[in-house]
């Protein structure tokens, strides 16, 4: 396959060069390259050649990808509804502009000194984030959504010394996955039940799980299912009357309209940044944000870095540092708060620059246009015989759980069904919600036109 | 006609200075950045305004107090701001020691940025990813290769969360064996990266802690004292941060075996190794390489980075799901590990990071990959010999060779002339330079940590060399120049450190600096 | 707490300054940078090497002599020197004056960069570009609303390439008449562009050259004493670079024509002018626009630009070929044009250009192009009233609101201090700003020329204002400061200019830079 | 189409917000826009609005575009033999990470004080390409290879004083297009016949034409039907004897096997960039060179802007300026030689970067394999019925003429044949040459794999 020389140096790797080579080693006094492993044990060495297939030259290696690549149809190849965790927004070039610069794209963990533009952009970041959720306080990102909600959860652990946590049952069932091995074994997580008509907490059942064990209640709005919770301030003030810590998990694609969490009484806010900028890379693009007010007792918690601003030797100089450094795993072990290590700061880079370039009006028109489309989508689908997009009765937001069980086909075969007309059909739901039978989760945002949806109806008419 | 005439020894450097505002004071009401899609004519006519369905209570009231600034303002802003962002692709990046930083080929990057790839929602359907999911695959087999492991999972995010996915795999195999109660501690070493230490401890584990010998090697006295069958695992790099490759490896692991532990490798950085000793050889059930170290993907400020995580055949149901699996000539998820963690990262970690190791991987082939391990240890080797030259440096610790980075100390230099290996970093920037102390605690003094990679050439480790000397020098000659440096960054020094401690300074955001600064302005 | 104070007017800046060597300096034999593809060992099989059927006489004998550099390293080396050149997207470009420096978006990029584009070969069959001439065509209806013209050609490569393809036109016009021989001078003006006499001089016409009244106009006149049946063409700018519009434009072209000879418009700028004014309604048989001035398409450090020449109905058949036209529902290639100059560059000109104005028109529509021109000549306008305030700073000529740009003057700081507007050009690199002087002759002593266009704000502006009020402040107290300048650029002056003057001296290339150099080093 | 909200500032006009215009044109004592446009009498005031469609917010435009780019094949999307002036080469990404870069990408005539990189990008590219054709001036580069051989005949004219150029009848038609204007009307163009058999430059007509009023015989090597020229030592020798200026056109990819023609006593070789590096564009990736020996009567004819390099006023440091800017028509207008403006800058910095790239052993290697691969492609093709690759005997590079003149099909037929099995044939000839009948120029690079060549051949096969 290969057809590059290989006896040349490797244009990846300068001293392969042969006399560079040997000047090398004779200049500190070794004989051959293998003398320099020659603290590993004979038996450890290993001999045979690995099989891995022979070097590519960049051409042949570049017909390979794009070859291999060709296989996967994109969202870009269709009209995609799929959703529930990972979003197919716009993306403003200049986002893609900014993270591809090579000085941000192959920086790492530098030094204010040598990465103050770094520095400035993350602090930055942290700042329009916090203008989102209205809050003090703002990390540097962690994994995804559902990384910060298990962190969010193990902080309020730790502030309130309790060791269990509230969750609702409509929970994304791949995000509780990961916060159930993250809380694992220490900490306790109760589902709470929903209202089977609107989805919503079922208050009755919350009030009977919570007690002075409880450290949280955590919810989303809007939900994994996309319905709006509107009992937000009930919900804070019943966590309130055990002196539990409210956590609420947000898309932050919905703060332009939507209250921010912070407002109805959340002490800990966390989400998800990919709808910010940042495209969905087979979820590639997750990224996590926990947002607290500025309290010492929520900001000593963060294992996060947290940047802060401060004056330098020079006037008029923003110089920036770790606030709270010795909090971190990287001052401590294992006696910092639980870890941290390279994390997703390209991410909030690009959700900066995306927050920068939208202002108040873009949010607030991205919120809008999400909820008429959406809105506009399930008006459609309503109308076919069979198919019930408005399953859950209340409001939704971006998402909502279209009901097949009226068609007598599984979601399964609608998907396929669909994906023949160019379609991508919603999250299969089935499996995931037995309770809902043949249900799927629907995705609509400001990148679905009104002929996408029509021809999603007309597809779907046509069954 | 006379020739110019260049030589000085160090970089007549300075870097990109653009003393920009905070992105906050670029605001001016009305300019618009960017103007997001709106509904149709039609669709508002048939649902309204869309929002006033909201229960009034949720309806934001205050519009978020984001900038409002024309889209050239903020590119420019950001643009500025990556010129003063020192990139390994601008600098003799071997400064920042443990982190691998090598070349990320350019070729990667276009494929990486593909539709292809940045378009794919993940939950499509396997078919429609048979190209992804036949990478992963690859990856897997290669990774294979490389560590001698049976099966690999790219779900975690970075080296910290696969250091995390291990101690939970660890837990759930006790677990399974109804060991999980008894077996509450885990071994790791004092050189170890911070990560192993406070991920066993997420994981409820009690930690011991093995300090090295007077050579520099993971005591195995103290490890045969510190097992029992309270063990439930043993965490380890080899080598660690000092390049000193621990001969023992292998008793150590039977050790914790004998016992009844885990034994998991972090393998974050394997630059050295690679096609040169294995994790399976060396008695692992586990380990990982991080993708963004010796596989070249990019490290992007700080992440989305991926780590690669291998378990022998044993291990295997344990893995977070789902995990790609190739069935005749179709590649599909399995998500039905018996004993699986469940998940770490949602979804499938980190595609594009997968996709570029992967690459990578494919134009260096397999002697490649071996002439990548023996290029970066005869680099560190060079490094090392040519930096114990320079006066008040030292390297701790067993003398001979090393692989492929080192933990350096400049104590005989703190102790001639006060100057510190903070200073010295601060200094560094004035060259152009990255420069990395190391992790804390600082069990070597007034440590640094440098690892050249296979990615420089000679050349290029001389003038890092000369700047280091040349830094040297200055500390016994004009200390204070050191002490007050930088002098040519974006930036000066932050003197007074109290408002990264101290709960009425510190702001972690520019509304917080206002509330905190208005009193006084 | 205390807050950061930041009341500094000027911005304290520092280019990034890197000291690369030439990069032939960076040479280490052996090294690779890339390894182009190699024939499959088949076909060595079948043909041998090659390259031994060559003539003796015709093999290469030395291989040349280009540096063996490491990709990496390569590519360090680049993005160190783009890191030094001051692009539009990095500053408060207005100083480029008659360049119209505005912003060029960032999606047009992507476009401009898609396989769909990029990899197009000229000569594919119509049918499979029928998108790209979709666009092409589009552009061309747009531009005859822009300017009232009846037909664009997209051929030239640049401003200057479509004055010679007007100059060219002007002559096939004349050659169709039996008049080639008789007509053959050409009318232009002093504070035109260099390349209206330049290429029509190319065309083999003498020049006549008007120069400007008291006001700045051009001599009307004159201009009646200048026309004759010797008169082939007549081209202008409106306004040139003074921002003085020319009310008697209409008078001008009816003279040029009542003596038979055409007139063409040089509106490589016409940003002042969208949807305000049109070349048509001035009675003009032809013009251009650059499409990397008015409309948006990156410089490139200097091209690859684009020129949109467009003709009256009249001249439509001495348009280079081919053109395109649309039949139907499909685009053809027409490359029948009766009197047809022929070709002024390859193909179809610059189409990745082409596209990306057509993108920025799209982005703005009539209503956005028309605040282009609004916003562009209020920002002149505003510039012009500040700059007026600022001790030595003059603009010679009309008083009155200008339109898009200014030539200004620092003939009084000049004469109060000794300081040029050379001076202050290197100074204004310390703060980060382009500066341009103006077209030779300086018939504007001292002279500068900016041009705000539409993307900068108002706080932009002001920045710049203030840097200039620095400066000139500086020349009036310590004038040594601006004429030694600069000091925070990449680079400090080159005081001696005798390498680009001197043949001993001067080296076009490294090889020529080593021989000349050779015997005194 | 338009879904943007249009009374909202611009984002690309920040001073488009009503308060910040009407601040500033208070500050000048305006009392409106228009006002500021008074001096344009009112009958040329355009006073309709323009019919351009409405603005397209950023996601609609790109959806625009994308959908109006996908209805061109690119030659990705197949295999395409095209070439004629135009090729398809391979292009390191490093190239275009260059040339993407926003510094170099929106920079355009700044000073050496702020644009010192521009200046030592370009002064580099001058020294590599002058390494490739061995020679010691190398412009900064003109629109592409037609103007660079224009200028070159403009150059020998102003030298020589005289008024005639000859130039091959086997030149590229396009390419005589240009040049024919751009000489015009005061310098006559001459053909020199050639060689039925080979192609090559009819020495005998040569002799006939040259006299004492030939300022230069220009040849090309390749030639423009892919060919190579044997006799340019002849050549030369007989342009010497009328001391006429002899002029090599070059394809630089050729350069890595094939003797520079400053070998063979060419004085002023010219060519195209778009080899080195730099896609093809649908013709916007050309790029004109001009070099010659440097000798005072050569660099003062020059009309591009040549970079020299000169010391600062700082020890170490390399300057650069303008060699000898009194040349051009930017300092003298119409008294500089001919004219200068924007001609293709960011095609020099990424040939340069090719040039570094490849160094001699990939200049060396890239020749071979390209000869290798053109052969073999002849091989094959001349194995078919009716088929001849080789119709002129000679030897060729990247490029030859194949005869369809044994197939009774025209060129046009079996292209559009051809273009169903997702192949572009090679360009017709048939207008261009018609005494070649039905012949096609097929170009074979290193691009082309052993698979597409065959494939290839079995299409025509199949016909
Ligand atoms: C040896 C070792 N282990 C673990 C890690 C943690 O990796 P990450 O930063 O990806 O979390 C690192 C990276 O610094 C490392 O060098
Ligand atoms: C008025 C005018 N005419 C002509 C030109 C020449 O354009 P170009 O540089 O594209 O050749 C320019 C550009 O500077 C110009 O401003």
């Amino acid at each position: 396959m290969t057809n590059s020389k290989v006896d040349s140096a490797h244009p990846y790797i300068p001293n392969t060069v042969p006399e560079v080579r040997d000047a090398m080693l004779k200049q500190i006094g070794a004989e051959s390259v293998e003398e320099l492993f020659s603290a590993i044990p004979d038996e450890l060495i290993y001999k045979k050649e690995m099989a891995i297939p022979e070097a590519l030259a960049e051409f042949d290696l570049s017909k390979h990808l794009e070859r291999t690549l060709n296989k996967n149809t994109s969202t870009k190849d269709v009209i995609s509804f799929l959703g529930g965790g990972c979003w197919e927004h716009f993306v403003p070039a200049v986002c893609d502009e900014v993270n591809s610069r090579a000085e941000f794209l192959t920086a790492y963990a530098g030094d204010e000194y040598e990465d103050h533009g770094r520095f400035q952009v993350l602090f930055e970041y942290q700042s329009l984030v916090a203008e989102l959720v209205d809050m003090d306080v703002v990390n540097v990102p962690t994994f995804d959504w559902a990384q910060a909600a298990a962190t969010s959860i193990r902080m309020a652990s730790r502030i309130t010394g309790r060791k269990e946590a509230l969750v609702p049952k409509t929970i994304s069932p791949d995000r509780l996955k990961i916060i159930k091995n993250y809380c694992s074994p220490d900490i306790q997580l109760t589902f709470v039940d929903y209202d089977e008509a609107t989805g919503k907490m079922d208050l009755a059942d919350l009030q009977r799980k919570l007690s002075a064990d409880v450290a949280a209640v955590y919810f989303e709005n809007p939900s994994y299912l996309g319905f709006i919770e509107t009992a937000c301030k009930e919900i804070n003030e019943l966590a309130k009357q055990h002196a539990a810590i409210t956590i609420v998990g947000v898309d932050p694609s919905s703060l332009g309209i939507m209250e921010p969490p912070s407002r109805y009484g959340a002490d800990i806010v966390c989400g998800e940044l990919q709808p910010l900028g940042i495209h969905m890379n087979y979820g590639g693009g997750l990224s996590g944000f926990i947002a607290t007010r500025d309290e010492v007792k929520f900001v000593e918690e963060f294992p996060s870095r947290l940047f802060g601003v401060a004056p330098t030797s020079v006037e008029g100089e923003y110089g920036f540092g770790d606030v709270l450094y010795e909090r971190t795993s990287m001052a401590q072990r294992e006696k910092g708060k639980e870890s941290v290590g390279t994390q997703t700061s390209m991410w909030a880079i690009t959700a900066g620059v995306y927050l920068a370039l939208m202002g108040p009006n873009g949010m607030k028109e991205l919120g809008t246009t999400i909820m008429q489309k959406s809105q506009y989508a399930v008006q459609q689908l309503d109308k076919i015989e069979g198919i019930t997009a408005s399953h859950f009765k209340g409001i939704n937001f971006k998402e909502f759980v279209v009901d097949f069980n009226g068609t007598g086909k599984t979601v399964k075969e609608v998907n396929e069904k669909l994906r023949e007309k160019g379609i991508f059909g919603g999250i299969d739901l089935s499996e995931e919600f037995p309770e809902l039978g043949q249900a799927a989760l629907y995705c609509v945002t400001e990148v679905h036109s009104k002929a996408d949806i029509d021809q999603l109806v007309e597809a779907l008419q046509s069954l | 006609m006379k020739g110019i005439i260049r030589n000085q020894k160090v970089r007549n450097f300075h870097q990109a200075k653009w003393d920009e505002p905070i992105i906050f004071e670029l605001h001016q009401e009305g300019e618009r950045g960017v103007i997001p899609p709106h509904a149709e004519q039609d669709i508002t006519e048939s649902v309204g305004d869309g929002v006033s369905v909201l229960p009034e209570a949720l309806q934001r009231k205050a519009d978020p107090k984001l900038p409002e600034i024309s889209q050239n303002r903020v590119l420019r802003h950001y643009l500025r701001l990556s010129q003063e962002t020192l990139g390994a692709a601008f600098n003799v990046e071997i400064g920042q020691g443990t982190c691998t930083m090598k070349y990320s080929p350019k070729i990667n990057e276009v494929y990486a940025a593909s539709p292809k790839v940045t378009a794919l929602h993940p939950k499509q359907d396997d078919a429609t990813v048979q190209g992804m999911l036949e990478v992963i695959h690859n990856l897997d087999l290669y990774m294979r290769e490389i560590s001698g492991m049976d099966y690999f999972s790219f779900q975690p995010g970075s080296g910290t969360q696969s250091l995390f996915a291990m101690a939970s795999i660890v837990r759930a195999y006790h677990e399974a064996n109804g060991e999980a109660d008894q077996r509450d501690e885990i071994i790791t070493t004092i050189f170890s990266h911070p990560s192993q230490a406070a991920t066993a401890a997420v994981k409820g584990y009690k930690i011991i802690t093995l300090y090295p010998d007077e050579d520099g090697f993971p005591d195995i006295d103290k490890l045969k004292a510190a097992v029992s069958e309270r063990t439930a695992g043993f965490v380890v790099a080899n080598p660690e941060d000092t390049g000193i490759y621990n001969a023992k490896i292998k008793e150590f692991t039977k050790i914790v075996h004998d016992a009844g532990g885990i034994c998991y490798y972090d393998q974050a950085n394997a630059n050295g190794l690679l096609g040169i000793t294995r994790a399976k050889e060396a008695g692992f059930d586990m380990c990982f390489f991080n993708l963004h170290k010796t596989f070249s993907t990019p490290h992007a400020c700080g992440g989305p980075a991926a780590g690669a995580l291998g378990v022998t055949d044993q291990l295997k149901p344990f893995l977070p799901g789902p995990i790609v699996e190739k069935d005749g000539d179709t590649y599909t998820l399995n998500d039905d590990l018996e004993h699986s963690i469940g998940k770490v990262r949602s979804y499938h970690g980190v595609p594009q990071n997968i996709l570029r190791a992967y690459a990578w991987i494919r134009a260096l082939g397999a002697k490649g990959l071996k002439q990548v391990a023996e290029t970066a240890v005869l680099n560190n080797n060079y490094l090392y010999h040519e930096i114990l030259k320079i006066k008040g440096a030292g390297a701790p610790y067993i003398k001979g060779k090393r692989l492929e980075q080192v933990r350096y100390s400049w104590e005989k230099l703190y102790q001639d002339t006060g100057v510190t290996t903070e200073d010295i970093s601060r200094r560094m920037a004035d060259f152009g330079h990255q420069y990395w102390t190391s992790h804390h605690p600082f069990v070597v003094p007034q440590p640094f940590t440098l690892e050249p990679t296979e990615s420089y050439s000679k050349t290029d480790l001389d003038e890092y060399i000369a700047s280091l000397t040349h830094i040297a020098n200055e500390a016994y000659t004009d200390p204070e120049k050191v002490k007050s440096a930088p002098y040519n960054s974006s930036i000066h020094a932050v003197v007074d450190q109290s408002p990264f401690e101290d709960p009425n300074k510190w702001a972690v955001t520019w509304r917080a600096y206002l509330k905190k600064t208005k009193a006084s302005n």
